[in-house]
């Protein structure tokens, strides 16, 4: 976070987004949002509240439940002078929108040999612990990440939230912006000035020596805690948000990874093929040498997410998994 | 559960012994729906809730016309047909509870209740979700030659899924033994559905060659009626059709959607619960046939206690241990 | 290309310049096939050529009624949409070729043209692919104020797509400037479309909220009229259309497609070759109109002489640089 | 592939594909091929020809254009007593499917808590080189690798093929089989005699000292190609094919790189984000202090696959691409 900001609230992370929303809105007439139940209802998370009064029901368009539909004509519209967000109220739902995203938004500006831009963001949820069950409750993000031609955004704070918002409403590329459901009601401080954060730069939550905790979206919180848990016991870690996954500020992952010579890499996707196997191979590649052991890597399990509370609370990463992963790590268990 | 067994309803005693069986299926599913919303309140029931308090008729008339091994399919709103369906009250309760001696071994939960003994092979929490699986299911039974028919139940928002078209496209031309149905309930979540159907509902059915009815989805008896003429007509190998009932919910989207003022007027839920009430309708019919209320009451009696066993069993069923949690990934 | 100055049908002058820059369109067009056809088949052409001879009056009809600056997208079979909205024949044929002078700098090829100085939003090779895009431009077309509109071009093989449907019910909900164009030429690859498409077509798209009409697809003068009307009406404000065009392709799905009586006779191609040759239609009308043909054999040979300059550009042109293989991926 | 065949004929990949189809058809008659052009066209690739002559347009059905739909269709005939086999013509579409795929067929049996059982087999293709540009060239198969519930199959060579398919059909689980489009004209032996080969088997398709490569699908030619050509340098590579993606033969691909303890990994998916991520991190896990440098991993570039061949052969990983890294990670460049 920059050093110098004058009038720094504490808002939710949810009230970051629909600033950063309602402040690109303002500034451009050609941003809008479309998707289902965003206008009176705010969407499903009552995100959006209030942003089709402001903005009316043309900027705040209310879909049929057509994701594949209206993201496609949040691509067309988008080559042809709109910045459309496209709001997919899980991220589960996804899986109707590849085609489109990945056949259609991601290849027009390659195939059209840079004649035809897509500027869209397509904002959607991740995250799971709401007992919400196997198909609303997945972090799929890296399907998206595995696609040239995208760029991916997971913000873990409201103040990325925010900062990275705005940046992938001005970018000229289809952008995902993940969400943690659990997230919204996470209060954290934002400027009230105007500021962006760029894509493609990581974010050290934390300093440390010991050991570092590569962390994503959810994860971040998660990440803080083992550190936290860690430091009483005289290891000091150091947590990297990467912030956007593609693209991927490798530098300064791979930095840390050769000062403290311990990595653990924890995203709340399924754990295997995921975003974290990516990580750590981009960390092994670059700080081969310099590594002790292995990066770990802590994922969801490997089995669709199940609906019974604690087993639900089986598969996902917790601060105890990375506190005991840490002091494997570091040979003090 | 209705058997193929039961004369047309010229024959006055079996009406009348079906619309007391349907009667007694449509007060289970309300009082279901009480408790769901009361162990919801009480912060016993995880995840979310979506009620089917005010469309009972249309489960319940509609499983009236099916064999038990015939299929459904169902969707986030979908206690009411598995009930419909013949599930059991005691394993959906523990299910919604996240319980091991749920349906799903709680692995599924509201939305996801399944059960292969009543032929119900899911409630689907993806909108349209189920329109190919219920498709498919129909052709498996065209194929092995065995008689059942499909009913794909989704409310009038998945008129909004592409996959939806695709599917009756493909069960017309094959004359696949299915029904869609869709309970047009007026509302996708927050949003009338004319807000997000343009055209003609029935119309585009009719565009893709399926047999398209609509019938007053308040009145269990017309329901059922127009469902047997559709479900046989299936059974026959005359092909698919789209029934869609016109109903209303009478509560949130779901528990937690309270404050409705912003997409339906108070006036609007008034009308319909006082006047349109499919166990009120149907009632009234039953009395004015000359039965005494005072059976029907006896079956509120009965229901009431059976669900009362029902929710405790629920509560008090152990949940799964963790070590169930990586069990049923692979069969 | 066609301006919007041109006065109405009644004007007899004006429409037989029309008649003459429609035949010349259509001439270009068959004429560029045929040299695709020539360059695949003397390995000259990487990838796959899926020809629109046959096809010629529908693209041109339709673009005939649109303005410079109006939208189209177009599908894998999209040569003549391109060639009918305006393209220029020797960027085109050196993206078909892989060279760097083409229209997308050869990383698209002949699936893949766009070009937004014709308002080409490009052609598609997913089945249905760009009807979101059409519907979106025509949704910003719509909130600029830019009284533009956009064809949709596909093949009856699309309306298996069930995002077609998604987005021509937002288009009828939003009132939106677009017109699905339908190019009904019977067969889905080898597949007749009858196998494949239940209900009626028509019908489909009015159960969306469309108007729908059809056309001879072969006349392009009828073509013209029916799109003009429809694009006009879109213009307007009246919303969305659906045209299907009844056409036939004379040859293969693609250029490798050479024995065909597994799926379609000799006969049938002969019929249409033989009788419903829309550039042949279109000259046995203007020679009716006492319009010398030699006139329209001029126009054949200049079209000869500019296509062969084009083909040879494209021969003599260079492929990319491989270090623009990782440009153009990010804007 | 097994010591002692008696009979085994030269086919090519495609007629290994066909057989296993036609003698599950016959052994099975739950079974049956769904997919545009199957019948009469025998598919885009000609692989089906013939099938329907044996077994009628209704165990061979043709369907509209509707990827979604029918692999929804084949979701629900799975569940109720069909052994359905999809036909997906390019493994671009699968995006129209994911939802099918994945939010269904994967989670049916889970989320039944193991009432409802999905076998039924997608086949698809991967591959690219046929200039055939963005939307027709692609190779996807690590999307659904990520998912918890499929199962994933990536054949390299004629018999891989008839017995992975065979053991495809048989298997109770949705299972996704990749094809690769370039090889199907490839030749190998197959035995007449019916066989089956296990999912979740590595084959090691040679034996090597020197440095490890785990490639699949097409890339398993490629990499017998570079072991070749690092023969005549005096470099034994060990070629692993890995067979099926999920589930992972970990252990074969750990032992060899503790053997040789330099890897490489070669997969024609893009190279981010993709299968050479999760492989490199297996093997990492498993032999890391056997190992004397990272695990080199090669996919295709991260662009999306351009139409021009010259453009088009840069992106995808040539034998001298694992040739010369091999001799990098050898210290003998
Ligand atoms: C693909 C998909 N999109 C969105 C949702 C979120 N969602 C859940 S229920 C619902 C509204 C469904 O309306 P309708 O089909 O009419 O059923 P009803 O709730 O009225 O019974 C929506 C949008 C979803 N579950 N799946
Ligand atoms: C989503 C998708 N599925 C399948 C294909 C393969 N395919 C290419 S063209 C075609 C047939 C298209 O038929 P139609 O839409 O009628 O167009 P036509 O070729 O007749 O012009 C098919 C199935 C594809 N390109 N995209
Ligand atoms: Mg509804
Ligand atoms: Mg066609």
């Amino acid at each position: 976070m920059p050093e110098t900001l004058t009038a720094t609230r504490e808002i939710t992370m949810g009230e970051a987004v629909r600033e950063a929303l309602a402040e690109e809105m303002r500034r451009d007439p050609r941003v809008f949002v479309l998707g289902e139940d965003v206008a009176e209802a705010g969407t499903a998370f009552k995100v959006l509240n209030g942003l089709v009064n402001e903005f009316g029901p043309e900027r705040v368009l209310d879909t049929p439940i057509s994701e594949a539909g209206f993201t496609g004509i949040a691509v067309g519209a988008a080559m042809t002078g709109m910045r459309p967000v496209v709001d997919i109220m899980f991220g589960d739902f996804i899986g109707l929108t590849m085609d489109q995203m990945v056949n259609q938004a991601a290849k027009v500006h390659y195939m059209s040999g840079g004649k035809w831009k897509v500027p869209m963001v397509m904002r959607t949820t991740l995250g799971a612990t709401r007992r919400s069950a196997a198909q609303h409750s997945q972090s799929l993000h890296a399907w998206f990440c595995h696609i040239p031609g995208l760029k991916v955004v997971l913000p873990s704070t409201p103040y990325d939230a925010k900062g990275l918002m705005k940046s992938a409403i001005r970018d000229e590329n289809p952008v995902v912006f993940f969400e943690d459901k659990m997230m919204f009601r996470l209060k954290g401080p934002v400027p009230a000035d105007e500021y962006t954060i760029p894509l493609g730069v990581a974010d050290i939550k934390r300093e440390g020596d010991d050991v570092t905790i590569v962390a994503t979206s959810s994860m971040v919180q998660v990440a803080l805690g083992a550190a936290a848990m860690l430091e009483e016991y005289g290891i000091s870690a150091e947590v990297i948000d990467p912030r956007t996954l593609w693209p991927l500020d490798e530098k300064t992952l791979i930095e840390s990874a050769k000062k403290t010579s311990r990595v653990i890499v924890v995203d709340e996707g399924y754990g295997r093929y995921g975003a974290t196997a990516e990580l750590a191979s981009v960390i092994a590649e670059g700080a081969f040498f310099d590594l002790e052991a292995p990066v770990k890597r802590i994922g969801a399990m490997h089995v669709p997410i199940p609906f019974s509370p604690p087993l639900e609370d089986a598969t996902v990463p917790t601060e105890k998994a990375v506190f005991e992963a840490a002091r494997v790590l570091l040979g003090k268990n | 559960m209705s058997t193929a067994t039961f004369p047309t309803q010229t024959d006055a005693a079996a009406e009348s012994e079906r619309s007391l069986r349907m009667y007694r299926r449509m007060v289970m599913i309300r009082r279901f729906e009480e408790h769901v919303n009361d162990l919801y309140t009480r912060a016993l029931m995880p995840g979310l809730a979506h009620l089917y308090i005010g469309e009972e008729a249309v489960a319940v008339g509609v499983c009236e016309a099916l064999r038990p091994d015939d299929y459904i399919t169902s969707t986030h709103r979908g206690h009411g047909h598995c009930v419909a369906k013949g599930a059991a009250l005691d394993r959906m309760f523990a299910e919604l509870l996240g319980k091991e001696a749920g349906y799903c071994k709680g692995k599924g939960g509201s939305m996801h209740i399944a059960d292969p003994a009543t032929g119900n092979l899911g409630a689907n929490a993806i909108v349209a979700g189920s329109a190919g699986i219920a498709t498919g299911a129909a052709l498996a039974a065209k194929r092995l030659g065995n008689g059942r028919v499909c009913v794909c139940f989704f409310g009038e928002g998945a008129l909004g899924q592409g996959v939806l078209y695709e599917v009756m496209n493909m069960a017309a031309l094959w004359k696949l033994p299915v029904v869609y149905l869709c309970e047009n309930n007026l509302y996708n979540e927050y949003t009338h559905y004319s807000d997000t159907t343009a055209g003609d509902i029935l119309t585009r059915a009719t565009g893709f060659g399926l047999r398209a009815e609509s019938v007053d989805g308040q009145d269990v008896r017309a329901v059922y009626a127009m469902a047997q003429q559709l479900v046989d007509r299936a059974r026959e190998g005359a092909g698919p059709s789209f029934l869609m009932a016109n109903t209303y919910r009478f509560l949130g989207h779901h528990v937690g959607d309270v404050s409705r003022d912003y997409y339906r007027s108070k006036q609007e839920e008034q009308n319909w619960k006082g006047e349109r009430d499919p166990i009120q309708v149907l009632r009234e019919w039953v009395v004015s046939q000359g039965f005494p209320a005072a059976n029907l009451d006896e079956i509120q009696e009965e229901v009431r206690s059976e669900m009362e066993k029902a929710v405790a069993f629920a509560i008090a069923a152990p949940y799964p241990p963790v070590n169930q949690v990586d069990q049923d990934v692979y069969a």
